[in-house]
């Protein structure tokens, strides 16, 4: 049946390792390229394959386990290197290995030339390993192993030009972070194996295993703790507030990197975690609730930074925390399906949207080259006007920002409405729900009018480089557009497969598609859900119709300021100085963790090394032995000498064991 | 009545006893005919007559003969306790010639003296009467205040001979004294019937006659084994004396102390156990804190080995607290290795010292390790057998000292033991730190290994090495020894 | 052939007797040779690992009587189970890796190395097969001859000073062992047994009052080994002064003495002692992780930031051997091997880049990356071993340890613990910044060559064990496995469970019972009474 | 023998004076003559205690002990004169060379 299912990551494996150890020896980038493209391609296959057998099943089938070989057993604690099929990870490993072949496809273009060329590719594959073992994963543990192993391709790429100070120092912060979020995984883990186990005999961390004892669980208590604990971890990997600092950072690494992994997949990974826990998470309405709410916030805050950003990769970056922070209000309102449908949309128009930001560095970077210039190919203040250089480019690009600005037709308005609906509508949190709206709104307003802010930027006016640039600017190669058309296209129609019952034009294949995974968490939300109180089709229709309304607001002022009027931003960062300051610098956060976590770290384990190693622990050591020689010092002073010093102290030797003997 | 009867005596006891006065006085009549740089042959004759006496000593094992009306016994015990003082002479007979032909003080009478204080201490360890073991011991005594002032050019040496004099004359009236009053105590000098009479007596713990007595004869013996606080004289005369017969000295009269005091103690007094316990007790812990923490900051590494000798004792003390045959054994089995380790370590320093008695620093052995490493490392199993390191014979003995005071439920006095054997451990690793660590300052190229030096540090190493590993060849000898008793 | 284990421990005295006559100038005889030496008695010891069988009994028994005087009788007594079995191997794994690494990094006294080097190798694996108290006791003391000269005489600069702390700190606590150990005997010989021979003195039964003195000595002795906080001050300026393989000897092997110490004796003699100071050792366990973390990460010496890891690292494996279950104490064991190999080959890379600049300060170093490549995805490869990640074998021992923590009484410690997790990703990954990332700016360093082939031959081998280790675990679990189901349920001796388990049984959950007793697998009782411990009281979290 | 107690009183006196001077005194010479004091006093309590107990044992004793203090006189003397050679001293406070 489907037991080839390991092959899925075995593909990229096989890619890793023959590039790996042998890549420095191919040297020939086409030979190592195509390894790698065809390793996590063949993946792609795979998965199609795996897809359209589980289409083949009824519904309730669609659960599958393969357990390769045994990992770890030991007393009650077992743990097998196992795969999990299931409507959710099928949707997973297309994305991960679709967008994955496209971008990798992509990146033999883009990397040429680049010294560590099958290093690049060989971390590529490693990393679609992982990723592949994150969403295939059958337990707690495998999913952990790939959970950890993104980290590290994710800190290798990153930090892949690693003589520069600050892709070392990006690296090392993004691994930090997510071990940050690694440990709330592990002790999530622990509390829901030992509770379970300890309450009812069932030493598990099987998914398949944990769902069939999920009933078992309580509302809130142990699972809250639980699965905040979880949710710590996901706000790592998914660079949620308050570990969010590392994402922007990363964009140190190539920008095929930033599409794959800070994109489109890996930094998603949170969010599957969720919904593949869902029926745990569920059963907690605090958490629940914590969920909707840093998702909002995230959403906001980070969309208020993007709007002051001038690296173009920045502004894409804080946008993916902020559309981030979209998946994970779905989450939070018990909108799983919603959820992972805007991640899967996401992918497509993020990853586009990125790829064609390296697109246009690219450009830049070459014309700048050719043009002998310094200057940042990343900085939107250097570009304009590039669309009729880089039609192709423009294109896709445009068709990605209007995608995620969330205007109705393109993929990221059916997924993005959804959200938005559901959190005014959901049953589970109340009042709060108009603030999870409004606030998603806000976002998705601020959202239009950055992305729109880049595109004009970018794209319109009039080229603010040297001239002599200019005329090195041009549209890059296929292997470069291909994946970019591709991208797209799947960026204009991939929400059709989603469209909401509303509109009725299409079922929502995807909400079906999704049911067997999520039914049983509706279930248990049931037991706290208020029913009937939004749910009327005129509400839908205005709600979606105003998120439409927003959109098109914010892609106004994003055309009224940038092309138009282009003094306006300046005069508007003269009016609110401190504002723009704040805003430019992030809200001072990582200055805040510095003066918070780094610096008091650091100084502590000085203080602990100098203060306490040495002066208290080796000064009592020492002491002792330095309290010894002192007593040897004046033993030996007792030593005079002199015959009748000695004879004194025999006679009081004598003296006292007879006082005490013989006279006590 | 008139006819003296002359009782039939049984010589057999004192036979090695008799042999080696003999040869002592055979020594001092030849050495008038041997040439002042032939000595040598003087020290080879009396190392034959030595391991003669072994051969004599060794066939009695096993037996068990009085004599003299009870005043000499010839038994395990015994003979164990003088295989281990002709260990001591003969090997320090052998490191004898070149040290003394160094310092010019070659003179044949040391041979003679040796052997006679070892008459002494063969009679204080077979002695069964307080006069015999009071002979013994005078002999033993007289022979070292001249051993100690054997080198009468060197004022060191002089006033070593002077001080134990003195101090040693001075401990034997305490001594004789506490024979008097155990005399006064019992009626008796005979070992075997002051142990019948107090047995007999209802609480002999109340007796102050006999009770001061055995303080005053323990002080004695305390004095002799270097026990604190008596023990002052140790470093002093162990600097000064000559450095072979400083090693005769840590090892030989030692073990003679150790011999009677087990003999008295335990034969004679061991109703009276709580009470010589708890004085032991105390001294153990001074012996050994004392000895350990002085010899920390000595630079001069005879005057180190002497309060390391100091600490010795106090192990051994500890085993004499316990009283009990494990820790009694333990002391029979570690002095014999003690003679071993002390003296092998004293012939390294020998060999490294130069005339005068100079280079006889820690410091001096800067580099030893990469000239001479054989001689190094037999320095170092020396220094880690004194530490009581495994697998030497060093920890073997302090093993079963503490296993007696253990065994005896003294497990205080067996942490304290055991703290100052760590603290031990730094001074004879200094010595290692010196001749491996450090860079060397000098070539050593003056230093030549005579014969007898290299048989007598081969044979030290023997055995500190051997009955660690297989410690049995001596342990079930020593407990033997002590079942006798 | 049933001398198996005596073979491989005495071998290495063979190759020193071979050494003793080979003259000292022939450096590359003397190497050779030593290594000839390592690699056979690796080799035989393989025959060890094959023929072990998975069961709880002590395999390759060997029994001879040794000494036998006065009240004590010792006997020649060896045996392995599946706890010692892996240090066994662990050991003879290291010795040809430690002994290879010195071929340049000693170029004096190469004869004198290499009797050291072997000496110290049958004392470590004397003291892993004993059986006999007093002869773990001998090899446990002499090893640390060996080891002082090593560091004291081809040590750094301050290396008198580490040596002399090495031996005396290590020397007061096991002197101390050594009266407890005697005491023991004495117990056991009331108790009418005849010998040392350690395996029926987990049958005495001793009042707990005796029982806290007993382990309380033992315990000094080994957490001085292991080290635990605060008594771990030796290590850093050991290994700081110690030569290379010194220094890998050191983390691989000696350090496992304490920790293996406490599994081998100090736990199942005194099991009710143990469990009373379980939440003590677990507190400074914890401690050590944490704070030697952080004082790691502050270090400028990389060897120092490595010895200081070693130290988080144990407190790991304490961490998990006194959860007390079997998930624990595997992972500790894991732990264990995992440290030897990882912490091992940390070291023998900071050897690497100390013999070519003669210099271990961080700050001389950046951007070694470009320079040496292969170097830096060896030393990435065991940094991420270090830090545990998944797949590595790094991750299988610390999570086996934090889960079989948490299970236990242990859960607030193994929260804290965890927290370690993310420091030693700080501390490592900051040195591997300043280290091998950044430019390459200092003159010095671009010249450095990338490893040789010998030093990449070093190599190989451990970079195959972190993985194998870390992805196919299962061979070194079934193997230790039955040993340690033994040993929890020496811990848990059933007049304690049983006495939990009436407290426990009002304030269980309803259904437990219900669920766990026709579920309970035979031979699994012990465990799951561990498990229903902490549930039995829940305010003892507090 | 009623008044055995007044001899052993008057020999502990004579040990304690000979012990004292031990002490006290710096002349070597006197001090040994000191020591010789105190061998004397336990000759008296030796004696003492045999006439009083009745056997010879005590009086065998004495004469032992004063054959080995005669022996001890003849070594002693020779190392003070040693000592004298080296010194042209015989205070025991000159015997100084070797301390700590």
């Amino acid at each position: 049946m489907l037991d080839y299912v390991w092959l899925i990551p075995f593909f990229p494996l096989v890619g890793f390792l023959i590039n790996g150890l042998l890549g420095k020896k191919i040297k020939n980038e086409a030979v190592i390229g195509a390894i790698g493209t065809l390793a996590i391609f063949s993946s792609f296959i795979v998965s199609c394959m795996v897809l359209l057998e589980m289409i083949g099943l009824s519904p309730e089938n669609r659960v599958f386990e393969k357990v390769v070989f045994p990992w770890i057993h030991s007393g009650n604690f077992k743990a097998d290197m196992a795969f999990l099929v299931d409507p959710l990870s099928c949707v997973m490993i297309m994305v991960v290995t679709g967008v994955g072949s496209l971008i990798h496809l992509y990146s033999i273009g883009y990397m040429h030339g680049e010294e560590g060329f099958y290093r690049f590719f060989a971390y590529l594959n490693l990393f679609c390993m992982s990723m592949l073992l994150l969403v295939l994963g059958g337990n707690m543990l495998v999913m952990f192993i790939g959970w950890e192993g993104v980290g590290l391709c994710s800190y290798l790429l990153i930090g892949y030009y690693f003589h520069k100070k600050s892709a070392g120092d990006a690296a090392k912060k993004a691994f930090v972070m997510n071990r940050v979020g690694d440990f709330g995984f592990l002790i999530g883990l622990f509390t829901l194996y030992w509770w379970l186990g300890s309450n009812h005999n069932i030493w598990t961390i099987n998914f398949t295993e944990i769902k069939a004892a999920s009933h078992l669980l309580p509302y809130g208590g142990v699972v809250t703790i639980a699965t905040l604990c979880f949710f710590v971890g996901a706000t790592g990997k998914s660079a949620q507030i308050p570990l969010f600092t590392w994402l922007p950072d990363a964009m140190e690494g190539p920008t095929p990197v930033s599409a794959l992994i800070h994109a489109a997949t890996m930094v998603t990974a949170g969010v599957y975690m969720i919904g593949r826990m869902s029926f745990v998470f569920i059963k907690s309405p605090e958490t629940m609730m914590v969920i909707a709410v840093v998702g909002a916030a995230t959403a906001i805050f980070a969309a208020t930074i993007g709007t002051a950003q001038n690296d173009i990769k920045r502004v894409l970056a804080y946008s993916t925390v902020s559309q981030l922070g979209f998946m994970f209000l779905a989450m939070g309102v018990g909108a799983f399906g919603a959820g992972i449908f805007h991640l899967m949309t996401h992918a497509f128009f993020k990853a586009c949207l990125f790829l064609g930001s390296g697109s246009v560095i690219h450009a830049m970077h070459h014309a700048l080259h050719k043009g002998h210039l310094h200057d940042d190919a990343q900085d939107m203040r250097n570009m304009g006007g590039l669309r009729k250089a880089m039609p192709i480019t423009f294109l896709t690009f445009l068709v990605s920002t209007i995608a995620i600005s969330g205007i109705p037709g393109f993929s990221g308005f059916f997924s993005k409405d959804e959200i938005l609906w559901q959190a005014f509508a959901n049953p589970y949190h109340g009042n709060l729900n108009y603030f999870l709206w409004a606030t998603g709104a806000i976002a998705a307003c601020f959202t239009a009018f950055y992305m729109f802010r880049l595109v004009f930027m970018t794209f319109f006016g009039e080229c603010r480089i040297n001239s002599k640039v200019k005329e090195h600017l041009h549209e890059s190669p296929l292997v470069i557009t291909i994946p970019l058309m591709v991208l797209g296209f799947l960026a204009l129609i991939g929400g059709y497969i989603g469209m909401p019952k509303l509109m009725g034009m299409l079922p929502n294949y995807f909400e079906h598609w999704l049911d067997p995974v999520f039914e049983l968490a509706t279930e248990y939300g049931a037991a706290y859900a208020h029913h009937g109180e939004h749910s009327s089709h005129a509400l839908e229709w205005g709600l979606m119709f105003g998120s439409v309304v927003i959109a098109v607001i914010g892609i106004g002022i994003a055309a009224t300021m940038y092309t138009k009027n282009s003094t306006l931003p300046k005069r508007f960062t003269d009016a609110f100085p401190s504002l723009h300051r704040a805003v430019y610098n992030k809200w001072y956060i990582d200055e805040l963790y510095d003066f918070a976590f780094v610096n008091p770290c650091k100084s502590f384990g000085q203080f602990l090394w100098k203060g306490f190693d040495v002066l208290v622990i080796d000064g009592v050591v020492n002491g002792v032995a330095g309290v010894v020689m002192g007593f040897s010092g004046i033993f030996r002073y007792m030593q005079s000498g002199l015959i009748s010093n000695y004879a004194w102290s025999m006679a009081f030797g004598v003296v006292v064991m007879l006082g005490y003997y013989v006279f006590k | 009545m008139d006819m003296i009867i002359i009782p039939a005596v049984n010589f057999t006891p004192i036979l090695p006893e008799i042999f080696l006065s003999v040869l002592a006085m055979v020594l001092l009549l030849i050495n008038v005919f041997v040439p002042g740089d032939r000595k040598a042959y003087l020290g080879y004759l009396s190392f034959f007559g030595i391991v003669a006496t072994g051969v004599l000593v060794g066939a009695g094992w096993g037996g068990h003969i009085e004599s003299f009306s009870g005043s000499v016994v010839l038994d395990n015990f015994a003979t164990f306790f003088k295989m281990i003082f002709l260990v001591a002479a003969g090997l320090a007979v052998l490191i004898s010639d070149q040290y003394m032909e160094r310092e010019q003080c070659n003179h044949g009478e040391l041979y003679p003296l040796i052997l006679f204080c070892v008459v002494g201490m063969m009679l204080m360890a077979s002695g069964t009467d307080l006069m015999t073991i009071f002979l013994g011991l005078e002999v033993m005594s007289v022979s070292l205040y001249v051993l100690a002032g054997f080198n009468r050019s060197n004022k060191k040496s002089n006033e070593a001979g002077l001080k134990y004099f003195l101090l040693g004359a001075f401990s034997t009236g305490f001594l004789l004294y506490g024979m008097a009053l155990t005399y006064g105590a019992t009626g008796t000098t005979r070992i075997a019937k002051i142990a019948a009479t107090v047995g007999q007596m209802t609480l002999p713990s109340t007796n102050i006659m006999l009770v001061a007595g055995m303080l005053l004869m323990l002080t004695g013996f305390a004095f002799k084994v270097a026990a604190a606080p008596f023990h002052m004289w140790t470093p002093d005369v162990y600097e000064g004396a000559p450095t072979p017969m400083t090693a005769f000295m840590s090892a030989g009269p030692k073990a003679a102390g150790f011999a009677a005091a087990l003999r008295i103690f335990l034969v004679a007094l061991p109703t009276l156990q709580v009470e010589w316990s708890q004085v032991f007790w105390i001294l153990a812990v001074l012996t050994m804190t004392v000895g350990n923490i002085t010899a920390l900051r000595q630079d001069n590494i005879k005057r180190m080995l002497a309060y390391s000798s100091i600490a010795h004792a106090g192990y051994a003390l500890v085993g004499f607290a316990a009283g009990n045959p494990t820790g009694t054994a333990g002391i029979l089995f570690y002095m014999l290795s003690y003679a071993f380790m002390n003296i092998g370590a004293f012939a390294i320093i020998i060999l490294v010292g130069k005339k005068g008695e100079a280079n006889g620093n820690v410091q001096d052995f800067a580099g030893f390790g990469v000239k001479h490493p054989v001689l190094a490392v037999a320095m170092s199993i020396f220094l880690f057998s004194l530490a009581g390191m495994p697998p030497t014979a060093g920890f073997i003995g302090k093993f079963y000292l503490f296993s007696g005071a253990i065994q005896k439920g003294y497990i205080w006095l067996a942490i304290i033991g055991v703290l100052n054997s760590a603290a031990s451990v730094y001074y004879y690793l200094r010595v290692m730190v010196y001749m491996y660590m450090k860079d060397s300052t000098e070539e050593f190229d003056w230093m030549q290994v005579t014969a007898p030096m290299a048989l007598c540090v081969a044979i030290s190493v023997a055995g500190s090495l051997i009955p660690g590993i297989v410690p049995s060849i001596i342990l079930q000898f020593a407990q033997q020894a002590i079942k006798l008793i | 052939m049933s001398n198996l284990l005596s073979l491989t421990t005495f071998l290495p005295i063979l190759g020193v007797l071979l050494l003793l006559f080979i003259p000292k100038d022939s450096k590359g005889t003397l190497r050779n040779v030593a290594l000839a030496t390592t690699v056979v008695t690796f080799i035989v010891s393989l025959p060890i690992m094959f023929g072990f069988q998975s069961n709880a009994e002590f395999q390759f028994v060997e029994n001879i009587p040794w000494i036998s005087a006065g009240p004590f009788v010792m006997r020649y007594f060896v045996g392995i189970d599946g706890i010692s079995l892996w240090l066994v191997i662990l050991t003879t794994f290291i010795m040809p890796i430690a002994v290879l690494s010195t071929y340049t990094a000693v170029e004096e006294k190469v004869k004198e190395y290499m009797i050291l080097l072997l000496l110290l190798e049958t004392g470590m694996l004397g003291a892993f097969i004993s059986l006999d108290m007093f002869l773990f006791y001998i090899f446990w003391e002499v090893m640390l001859i060996p080891m002082y000269f090593m560091i004291g005489i081809w040590g750094g600069k301050n290396r008198i000073y580490a040596a002399v702390k090495f031996f005396i700190y290590t020397m007061v606590g096991s002197l101390l062992m050594l009266v407890a150990l005697i005491y023991l005997y004495f117990k056991g010989v009331e108790a009418g047994f005849t010998n040392f021979g350690l395996l029926q003195f987990f049958n005495l039964q001793l009042p707990l009052a005796t029982q806290v003195w007993l382990f309380l000595a033992f315990a000094l002795a080994f957490a001085i080994k292991v080290p635990m906080f605060p008594l771990h001050t030796w290590l850093p300026d050991a290994h700081t002064e110690a030569p290379t393989a010194g220094s890998v000897i050191l983390a691989a092997i000696l350090l496992k003495m304490g920790t293996y110490g406490y599994v081998r004796f100090a736990i199942p003699l005194f099991p009710e002692a143990a469990h009373k100071f379980a939440p003590l050792i677990a507190t400074l366990a914890v401690i050590g992780i944490i704070y030697a973390a952080l004082v790691a990460m502050v270090q400028e010496d990389v060897k120092k930031l490595v010895a200081y890891s070693s130290v988080a690292h144990l407190g790991f494996v304490m961490l998990g051997v006194f959860a007390f279950n079997v998930e624990g104490i595997t992972g500790g064991l894991l732990q264990m091997i995992n440290h030897g190999v990882s912490t091992g080959a940390l070291f023998l890379i900071v050897g690497f880049i100390y013999e070519r600049r003669h210099t271990r300060l961080i700050t001389d170093f950046g951007g070694l990356s470009k320079q040496m490549p292969i170097f830096a995805t060896i030393f990435m490869i065991v940094t991420f071993s270090s830090i545990g990640l998944p797949g590595t074998n790094g991750f299988v021992g610390e999570f086996l340890v934090l889960i079989g923590a948490f299970e236990s009484e242990l859960r607030w410690w193994t929260i804290i613990a965890s927290s370690g997790v993310i420091l030693s990703a700080v501390y490592m990954l900051w040195m591997f910044q300043r280290v091998m990332f950044g430019e390459l700016d200092n003159p010095k360093n671009q010249k450095l060559a990338d490893l040789n082939a010998r030093e990449i031959v070093i190599m190989v081998p451990l970079i195959v064990m972190i993985f194998v280790m870390g992805i196919y675990p299962k061979p070194f679990i079934d193997k230790m496995d039955p040993a340690i189901k033994k040993l929890v349920s020496q811990v848990r001796p059933l007049s304690m469970s049983a006495q939990k388990m009436s407290e426990a049984q009002p304030s269980l959950p309803s259904g437990h019972t219900g669920i766990e007793m026709p579920a309970g697998h035979p031979g699994m009782s012990p465990e799951t009474d561990s498990h229903a411990a902490p549930v039995a009281n829940p305010h003892e979290a507090k | 023998m009623e008044n055995l107690n007044g001899y052993l009183i008057i020999s502990a006196i004579l040990f304690s004076i000979g012990t004292i001077g031990v002490l006290t005194r710096k002349n070597a010479i006197v001090i040994f003559m000191c020591v010789e004091m105190m061998l004397n006093a336990v000759n008296l309590t030796f004696v003492a205690l045999s006439r009083h107990l009745g056997n010879l044992d005590g009086q065998v004793f004495v004469f032992f002990v004063m054959t080995v203090a005669a022996a001890e006189a003849a070594v002693g003397l020779a190392l003070m004169i040693a000592f004298y050679n080296n010194k042209e001293s015989i205070d025991v406070d000159d015997v100084n060379l070797m301390k700590w």
